[in-house]
């Protein structure tokens, strides 16, 4: 009995220590990077290459003014970024960093992930709707819309790489990678990154906090602790992302030569870069066209690919890798043209009596 | 100097709001005739006590408010160029820390008024000032922001912003230079450097 | 070169088509009174030889015993140009019709003018004060409109 | 039974990131489609026509610097063109030569400028603005070098300049022009085929061709709608007849087309440097212009194409050293007056959009 609680209580402070430091590592990676794209230097002053700067960010934030706004509901708008974080944290439960090296091995292990994601869509709208700013609720309106929408082509798109492994457990599925899931689940991998990317809110889908409309989205009226708590938040979810999309497709904690550990890490600031890349340089979308591009085009997306994906289980199991993934990447290409051509992205003009 | 309106804003009519706004535009004129006194008060600071606890807190603090001076979007005319120059990529101002340009005063720490202010803009630019967040300073950008500059005696320019906002450092020059704007974010800097946290 | 139309040939056009009216054309200007500026603009786009569909400048200046209205008016087809003007001698409360109906652009130019000469145009579609606050009293591109706080 | 819905007023305050500087609207939502808009005005009103009267000519050069602060150097030349065709100064040939020099670069600076605000209106974070600020950096250094100002330059005078260029302008700007094509192909690239773009601006906010007409639009909003109106082509000032170029004209006016509009205005104003540049005549560089000019008694109404329209000025003189009556015709105010036809009906976002691609700036709509 007693050595479950050790076991507990160590692997707390791992996923605490490891969320924290690696949250700051992605906001300075994050301000560098864009820096760069930007043809500027990015902090560069607050210690040396500005790695202390994420520092100097929290501690400020923490030690700033923490206003409530008078019309705002008190208990909501005080709870909201707890609700809105803490699911956050509770996804990095199930997430292998080694071979069976996690907080619990969970046999249903992307099931419970998937079910935690969702709850932080109620946090945000707790935020919109408390703080009482008709910004803020308008983000809160649009942040239901998206996240909600785009719940059902990120589960279908793992369903595919679950038909694969025939299991649900996390550490089940990075074994069965011998060849990385990316390959023989192409069109799963791209209708995933899009779908998470619209769960949390990086461009171009990034409507919620849109500044250059809605100001601040939810987060307008916070200030001092809890905006830092959903600062955290935010790259928090976009850790989450990039370390189950490393789990379920780039083969997880597999690689030739070096610790596992260091394997998965890497393959998480990989897809992280790729995150800030897309951030840098894509505009955004509008909201009918967000919601288009989800409902028309990566739900039938992800349905096509779970029937060829059963299609090839059952008809073929024995065709050797290479030619699969050939059939694949051919596949994929030929069904994101295709459905391309015949859709069309969100309504024009509406006219007013 | 709130807009306190009886009915609902949905049930007024447009020129009953104007009137309103007006109303409180006219009222703040009359208000606000003689400017704030210069927050000074870390100049004649006397050295910190002995105790190395307060004295290293103190400095770890003010190191991270230093280094994370987040400004809010202020730009009312010319300087506001000026200001963007400064924090495009030849004078970037991200590399101490003050990238992000908060849309939302919220969580925003140094307000940088760059332009001219008019009566018309003067109670938003109160109220955008009261709504941030405590430890907060004011730059006075350009000449419009020291004495109306150019337009002094016009019927409707403010003229100086320290009749609305109490202001911490100003800038001269219409409009100032990128560098001569970022001299005056790093005498904001030695200012946050010697604020003393714990009042005595 | 954008011509400048020949300004007693305009009048004589103009006259043709309205004959109660008087207009004169010594100067560099139509000179026409306010009562029947509208009819006149009415013409001066409806007529196709003329055609002044390009409303590039709508203005006033106060002079000691009329506020002056001046219309600079283009027409994009023919590329000529004309100035068009009305005298309002009643300073106390100057009143003038409104070109809306004619020229979209005039909208905020006349709002312009009502701000800061205090001219007022009927039916206009929202004549309010345009860059001054609804409590301010005085008209300051009045030349007796003093410049102190 | 309809669903009872209330229209939810939104008020896209003085204070916000894409009103490019202190501008209200106040649009009346019916869940994401805006259903009414109302522009308020008068943020930025430092009165400057009230201001003019009370000093001389000279001394009103200033002024027009901080109408279009993105455009001192075309506001400049409207001005100084006026009291010249007031007064009767000629301008001798060199000195012709650098302003059309000036106002074409001032033209592509304040493109650069518009187009990356606008982009940054659709969302796509500071990158572009950033790379569009690098270009207009090269543009600025220029003019800091003749006018030792970055942005309000007070350089123009009556009858043409009081400092020569310095001697190193002409090699710097050559080495402009030949990287700016370069630059603006890698624009196009980037952004004119991209597939987000296109979405939000084909077919957005289209402003018809009578509409336009009838609204007094002008510059690239117009040019927008089909409207082959330039005044450097139909009533060519100073010598803008000896230069060839075209005048790019495009369809159907919607976001899209001002856009590209701009891009391919850039690109003929380096056509025109480079033959400007080329055929550059020595000589001196002031007319014959009085010291305390007191114009003869008259008006004068002269315009120019800046770049954001038909700049033009309205100069009364009644002999003094004071301008009687001094009203700037300003394009970025009447591009404004079909804004409402233009955005009714569509979203938020669209709104945003729309009011990027017109590009105004608010010293010269509020003066």
């Amino acid at each position: 009995m007693s050595d479950f609680w050790i076991h507990l209580l160590v692997y707390l402070v791992i996923l605490f220590g490891f969320v924290i430091v690696s949250v700051l590592i992605f906001i300075w990676l994050e301000r560098r990077l864009i820096g760069r794209f930007q043809l500027r230097p990015g902090p560069n002053r607050a210690g040396p290459f500005g790695l202390l700067q994420p520092i100097a960010d929290a501690i400020k934030v923490l030690i700033k003014e923490d206003i409530i706004p008078s019309e705002a509901d008190k208990g909501v708008f005080w709870l909201a970024p707890l609700v809105a974080f803490v699911p956050v944290m509770l996804m990095f439960a199930a997430i292998p960093f080694a071979d069976g090296v996690m907080l619990v091995d969970l046999n249903i292990g992307i099931l419970y992930i998937l079910a935690v994601s969702s709850v932080t869509v109620i946090g945000i709208f707790m935020a919109g709707w408390s703080s009482n700013s008709k910004y803020s609720l308008l983000g809160a309106m649009r942040t239901i819309a998206q996240e909600v929408s785009y719940e059902i082509p990120l589960v279908l798109s793992i369903l595919g790489v679950v038909m694969l492994t025939g299991s649900l457990s996390m550490n089940e599925i990075v074994k069965a990678q011998d060849v990385p899931f990316i390959l023989l689940q192409p069109l799963g991998f791209f209708v995933y990154l899009s779908a998470a990317m619209a769960e949390v809110n990086r461009t171009p889908f990034d409507l919620l906090e849109a500044e250059s409309e809605i100001i601040a989205g939810f987060h307008t009226e916070y200030s001092g602790m809890k905006f830092g708590l959903f600062y955290l938040m935010e790259y928090a979810e976009v850790l989450a992302v990039s370390a189950i999309a490393t789990t379920l497709f780039l083969g997880g904690w597999q690689g030739p030569l070096l610790h596992p550990v260091f394997w998965f890490i890497a393959k998480v600031l990989l897809v992280f870069m790729f995150i800030i890349w897309v951030r840098a340089t894509l505009p955004r979308l509008r909201i009918d066209q967000v919601m288009a591009f989800g409902w028309k085009f990566l739900l039938p997306l992800s349905l096509a690919n779970l029937v060829i994906t059963a299609f090839e289980i059952l008809i073929a199991p024995d065709i050797n890798t290479a030619v699969l993934i050939g059939i694949n990447i051919a596949v994929m290409f030929g069904l994101i043209l295709l459905f391309s051509r015949f859709y069309k992205l969100g309504g024009g003009r509406v006219s007013i009596k | 100097m709130e807009l306190n309106f009886e009915k609902p804003l949905s049930l007024l009519t447009l020129d009953e709001i104007d009137q309103q706004e007006g109303g409180v535009i006219q009222s703040f004129r009359t208000g606000h005739t003689s400017p704030y006194p210069d927050p000074a008060d870390w100049l004649n600071g006397e050295e910190p006590p002995p105790g190395v606890f307060i004295t290293s807190v103190e400095k770890v603090l003010n190191w991270s408010r230093h280094y994370s001076l987040w400004p809010v979007m202020f730009g009312l005319a010319c300087c506001a160029i000026e200001m963007m120059c400064m924090a495009a990529s030849r004078w970037d101002l991200a590399r101490f820390g003050m990238d992000i340009f908060r849309a939302s005063p919220r969580q925003a720490d140094l307000m940088i008024v760059a332009g001219t202010l008019t009566w018309k803009m003067a109670p938003w630019l109160k109220r955008i000032y009261d709504q941030m967040p405590e430890p907060k300073w004011v730059l006075a950008m350009g000449a419009c922001g020291t004495s109306g500059g150019l337009f002094r005696d016009s019927y409707s320019v403010v003229p100086g912003f320290n009749l609305v906002v109490p202001v911490d450092v100003y800038v001269p020059g219409c409009p100032p230079r990128p560098e001569a704007l970022m001299r005056a974010i790093m005498d904001i800097h030695e200012k946050i450097d010697k604020t003393r946290i714990l009042k005595r | 070169m954008t011509a400048v139309l020949d300004y007693p040939q305009l009048k004589a056009a103009l006259s043709k088509e309205l004959p109660g009216i008087e207009i004169q054309a010594d100067g560099s200007f139509l000179l026409v009174s306010p009562e029947d500026m509208h009819k006149v603009c009415e013409r001066l786009t409806s007529l196709p030889s003329i055609q002044m569909d390009y409303l590039t400048n709508l203005t006033a200046a106060d002079y000691s015993e009329y506020i002056e209205i001046i219309f600079h008016l283009n027409s994009i087809t023919h590329n000529t140009s004309a100035t068009v003007k009305t005298r309002l001698t009643d300073k106390k409360n100057p009143k003038m019709a409104s070109v809306v109906d004619i020229w979209r652009g005039a909208e905020l130019q006349e709002r312009e003018i009502y701000d800061l000469f205090g001219v007022f145009f009927e039916n206009h579609i929202g004549l309010k004060r345009i860059f001054l606050w609804e409590g301010f009293e005085g008209y300051p591109l009045r030349k007796d409109f003093v410049n102190g706080h | 039974m309809a669903i009872k819905t209330e229209n939810f007023i939104l008020n896209i305050g003085p204070q916000h990131p894409s009103t490019h500087g202190v501008f209200r609207l106040r649009i009346v939502l019916d869940g994401e489609v805006i259903t009414d808009l109302e522009p308020v005005f008068g943020y930025l009103h430092r009165g400057i026509e009230k201001l003019a009267e009370g000093r001389t000519y000279l001394q009103d050069i200033p002024f027009t610097d901080r109408l279009d602060y993105l455009g001192s150097m075309t506001n400049n030349h409207a001005y100084v063109m006026a009291v010249e065709k007031l007064a009767g100064i000629t301008v001798p040939e060199r000195a012709e030569y650098i302003r059309v020099i000036l106002d074409e670069l001032q033209r592509i600076a304040s493109h650069l400028a518009g187009l990356g605000f606008f982009l940054n209106d659709l969302g796509a974070l500071q990158t572009p603005l950033l790379y569009m600020f690098r270009e207009r950096e090269k543009i600025v250094e220029l003019f800091d070098m003749c006018s030792g100002q970055r942005l309000n330059y007070n350089y123009y005078r009556f009858g043409g300049f009081v400092q020569d260029l310095p001697e190193e302008f002409l090699p710097a700007l050559k080495i402009l022009l030949d990287t700016l094509p370069g630059f603006i192909d890698e624009y196009e690239q980037l952004i004119s085929t991209n597939e987000i773009v296109l979405i939000r601006t084909k077919g957005v906010g289209v402003l018809k061709r009578d509409l336009a007409i009838n609204s007094s639009a002008a510059g690239p909003v117009l040019r927008a709608s089909g409207i082959n109106w330039d005044i450097r082509r139909n009533d060519p000032y100073s010598i803008y007849n000896r230069f060839e170029f075209d005048i790019p004209i495009a369809k159907n006016g919607d976001t899209y087309d001002r856009y590209m509009i701009r891009i391919l205005e850039m690109r003929q104003s380096v056509r025109i440097l480079r033959q400007a540049v080329k055929d550059l005549p020595e000589g001196e560089i002031m007319g014959k212009a009085p010291k305390l000019l007191k114009p003869p008694a008259g008006e004068v109404y002269s315009r120019i194409e800046g770049p954001k329209g038909e700049l033009g000025f309205y100069l009364v003189s009644d002999g003094t050293d004071k301008p009687y009556r001094w009203r700037v015709r300003p394009p970025c105010l009447l591009n404004l007056s079909a804004l409402k036809d233009m955005v009714v009906g569509w979203k938020v976002a669209d709104l945003m959009a729309i009011f990027g691609s017109i590009d105004i700036v608010m010293g010269e709509v509020d003066r």
